[in-house]
């Protein structure tokens, strides 16, 4: 295998700023490239106005760029219509919105939902507190050895008055995709709807929620490049169209009396409040940029860290790795644990060689606890790594174990 | 950083050790503990008798200074009155915030001060103090 | 009146960047200085990782940044905890979460709720929809010709058996400011709880919520020179203590299992999720910005503003300003109408001029109808506004009745 | 940009007119339209026979273009049948998105097409679309 060079290092002033740094935790948050810094930076600093509010020009183009957002994001997961794309703080609140203003409002006592047993906490908490306040049955979908959910798990726990199946692509703490189409279709055949949670998977690669059958489909701006504080919510329109609003407040209204309100259409009726405008026009230029080098390129590139890794991590006997490593069931996320050491150590001993990575329970506790593995170590790629940040992750790996008292 | 002021050999040897890590028969004071953060989750066993901790045990997971920490608290309160226990929590704690210096601790913590390093590195500082954290609660809710 | 000098319009860039723009629209959203922008920007292109969850020295950097500025927000408003501040994504999410998590746990049907008739959109829609959806009373304190709520009113309105009294500390339409310690001295004797929409007034004067003995606050970053998508929910420790969470995910768990789940303590619980770290950052920097000038050199900076262009405003014969022109009630915003020409048609002959000024309902429908002033022209100041641009809007809104085909 | 183009005399003086602004007597249709983001706030009615639109006026809020486009909306399909009116709406909607140019419309809309500057004023757009929109509705929703 050869090494990359850092065709795209370049565009992320982070990377100049912290020369010495590998940084292998995009899985939490990405760093941004010049092109997104400059454009919040630009609307920041020359053409900052509130939106859908002003008569005069600097309002009304600030408000034209944060549509034209609206519709880089539907083209990018492949919608159907502007209005099904409802602008969130992210994907906790994406989820939130959906669980109160749709699952609360449609959901029946003793209706069932099924997640999967790999669930980030925000795809399973908001969820389980409706249930136990409505009465609802909750399910899990479980995995084997290997991290992955059983094509006889998905017939079994999905079954007839199953409402809906909330369900991650890829998991954040072990880096494992789901049969996401299996689940999908499996779910329509019993009636219910999918809610996806593409935290993980939509910067990674290319998504067509209408081909796909997508009912929803959430994520975070932070972790594709753009600023934190913004994501998204896909939904079938029919779908958004049943939702109550999620909060109350300007924009969402159309004729607002002192006893009583109508609300406004689609998407605003969904969007309360001046929305994180920087934050949506960063997602604008990160969706330019993911564009701009092409999906297949960067999938391409995190598939190959991936495999560099997994291999150079196999050749160490104290690994262990987590999960598949058959990359075909695989996001560019790595989760492992050297034998008697806990992930933090690693983690630690790594920081002190300049080496960024996550330890612990991934917001995925429920899954730690399956598993029965109480934390992991977690590396995670993006664009801007490079076969070096994997050669000194292993040279630096290869000292934990010794710090640690162990022989090797 | 030097690591070696974190890994040190006393350290290492109670983060190995399970002398103390195992389940108490007669509890009389027992409590959880965690940093959500990074997944350290212990929990802590006593047995009090006439006001002495003629017994402790913990249990969990956790990072070598979690755990190492854990360890020689415990080896350092057994057989000690609660008071006396309490007060050494509050040195401790005192010394992680460096508002009291090893020397001046060495008396009331023995062999614990070795991990006053850790004042200098805040992602260690919670491991660090978990246990007395949960001894203090503990020792302020007896089981029944 | 002498004009002032551009003391602090060189710290802002916007300015810079449009030389030839009057801005007169801060109510709406304001202006960022240098000092917000590169604290940002730093941030962004050289500090950025996700908070609370690494064991990387980055990660703990970043993490102590975002708490910082709870201390500072804690310090600015006169909070005595830092577990009192909440971040959200601004004012309008800020107060759905009260009603939502507060006043829908507590309040029972046949509850009253009082609000005043000035209130925008954000402190009124949600209220009045928790109102219909629990039937609950809902009751306006009234102005009188000037805008002003008068001591008789709340006399009246604010009776025993009021549970809530949500109040704007300021009018975003007209300017005028409420009665605000009176109204919460009234609610606390029959035993309600006040919430207190800072949005207008928190940027623009000195706030201490423990001697005004506020129960909530609520305020946005984008008025006060920081991000879009931040805001505050203060509340008193015991208040917040009673609220349910808000949103469920990350961060804001301490055990999750299955089925069941335990919360974390505040200010996390209610803090579900990736926060807008840059956008927490920026407010931080705000507030330094704030007191590096000082409250009261703003203030008295805006209030001399205010008065210079009530005076020149109070010469032309075809305008009419609504509500008081005491300055003693109001705060840097001033609205008003040119007789038989629509506000829309004013802001847009201003905007053809380069000065950028507000036009409509301003988010507050019930008191336009109240008022039977279907909308209004509005100015608003801010530090970097001066009394020439004063003299430019006069100037053009001397041309806006030619326009229109009337005389003068 | 040039006002003229936009406060021109016939804009000026249809904004000033009130001959289409009252109420009907026998209303057939009634719609309501606004633009929440400025404030314009029209009712129309109409007094549709044998699918002619025989009268029609407007009551409501708004600025100088959606005023004087609603006034000289309603004499430009008054007399006309529903189907005509159809017709004008759609013609008036393309010359505002640029679609058909003033001279092509000319016939069809008469001295309306004075409105088409506003196609290059996003702010306006809006106000000058309102009362046609509003029309449309109104056509499609007869009162009962
Ligand atoms: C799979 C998954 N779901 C949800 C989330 C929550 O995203 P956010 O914190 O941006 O709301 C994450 C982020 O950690 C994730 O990885
Ligand atoms: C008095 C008042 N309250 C609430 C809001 C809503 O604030 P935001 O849109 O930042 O949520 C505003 C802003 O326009 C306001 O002026």
């Amino acid at each position: 295998m050869e090494t990359t060079k850092d065709t795209y290092r370049g565009d992320f002033p982070f990377f100049t700023n912290n020369p010495d740094l590998v940084y292998l935790d995009s899985a939490a948050t990405t760093q941004k490239p010049t092109q997104v810094l400059e454009a919040t930076l630009t609307y920041n600093g020359a053409q900052h106005a509130n939106i859908h509010r002003g008569a005069y020009e600097l309002s009304i183009e600030a408000t034209n760029k944060f549509d034209a957002v609206r519709s880089k994001v539907k083209a990018f997961i492949g919608a159907s219509l502007e209005e099904e794309i409802i602008f969130t703080s992210g994907t906790t609140e994406s989820i939130n919105m959906i669980v109160s203003s749709y699952a609360g409002l449609h959901l029946e006592e003793g209706d069932e939902i099924v997640l999967s047993i790999l669930e980030h906490h925000s795809n399973l908490v908001p969820w389980q507190q409706l249930a136990i306040a409505r009465k609802l049955k909750l399910s899990y979908m479980y995995i084997n050895d290997l991290g992955i959910i059983e094509p006889d798990e998905i017939e079994v726990k999905i079954h007839d008055g199953v409402k809906i199946v909330a369900i991650t692509m890829m998991s954040n703490a072990i880096g494992v995709k789901t049969p996401i189409e299996a689940i999908i279709k499996r779910t329509h055949q019993v009636g219910g709807i999918v809610v996806v949670d593409g935290a993980q998977a939509v910067p990674h690669q290319a998504i067509d929620v209408v081909s796909m059958d997508m009912d929803f489909l959430v994520f975070s701006g932070h972790k594709m490049m753009a600023s934190t504080g913004v994501g998204v919510l896909y939904g079938k329109k029919a779908l958004l169209e049943t939702m109550a609003p999620y909060r109350y407040g300007g924009d969402m209204i159309e004729y607002v009396e002192e006893q009583v309100t109508t609300f406004a259409k689609l998407p605003s009726r969904l969007e309360a409040g001046t929305p994180n405008i920087e934050g949506v026009i960063s997602l604008g230029a990160a969706i330019d940029y993911i564009n701009h080098i092409g999906m297949d390129t960067i999938h391409n590139h995190e598939m190959m860290l991936t495999q560099y890794a997994l291999l150079k991590l196999s050749e160490l006997d104290y690994v262990n790795i987590i999960g598949t490593t058959d990359i075909q069931f695989k996001g560019p996320v790595i989760s492992f644990n050297i034998r008697d050491v806990h992930s933090h150590d690693t983690a630690f001993i790594l920081d002190n060689a300049h080496i960024a990575i996550r330890s612990g329970h991934h917001c995925a506790q429920p899954l730690m606890h399956y598993m029965k593995v109480p934390s992991t170590a977690r590396i995670s790629f993006y664009i801007y790594n490079n076969t070096e940040d994997v050669d000194q992750l292993i040279t630096h790996l290869k000292e934990v174990r010794r710090w640690l008292g162990y022989g090797s | 950083m030097d690591l070696s002021s974190v890994y040190t050999e006393i350290i290492m040897e109670h983060n190995q050790a399970k002398h103390n890590k195992h389940q108490l028969t007669a509890t009389t004071h027992k409590e959880r503990g965690h940093n959500p953060s990074c997944g350290d989750d212990i929990t802590l066993a006593l047995t009090v008798e006439d006001n002495i901790i003629i017994d402790a045990a913990y249990d969990g997971m956790g990072c070598a200074i979690s755990q190492a920490s854990t360890s020689m608290m415990i080896d350092l309160v057994k057989g000690k009155t609660v008071e006396e226990a309490r007060e050494k929590v509050s040195t401790f704690i005192r010394l992680i915030k460096g508002e009291v210096n090893p020397d001046d601790a060495l008396e009331a913590l023995e062999d614990v001060v070795v991990l006053s390093n850790i004042k200098n590195m805040p992602a260690r500082v919670k491991c660090a103090v978990l246990a007395w954290h949960t001894l203090d609660e503990a020792l302020n809710n007896p089981s029944e």
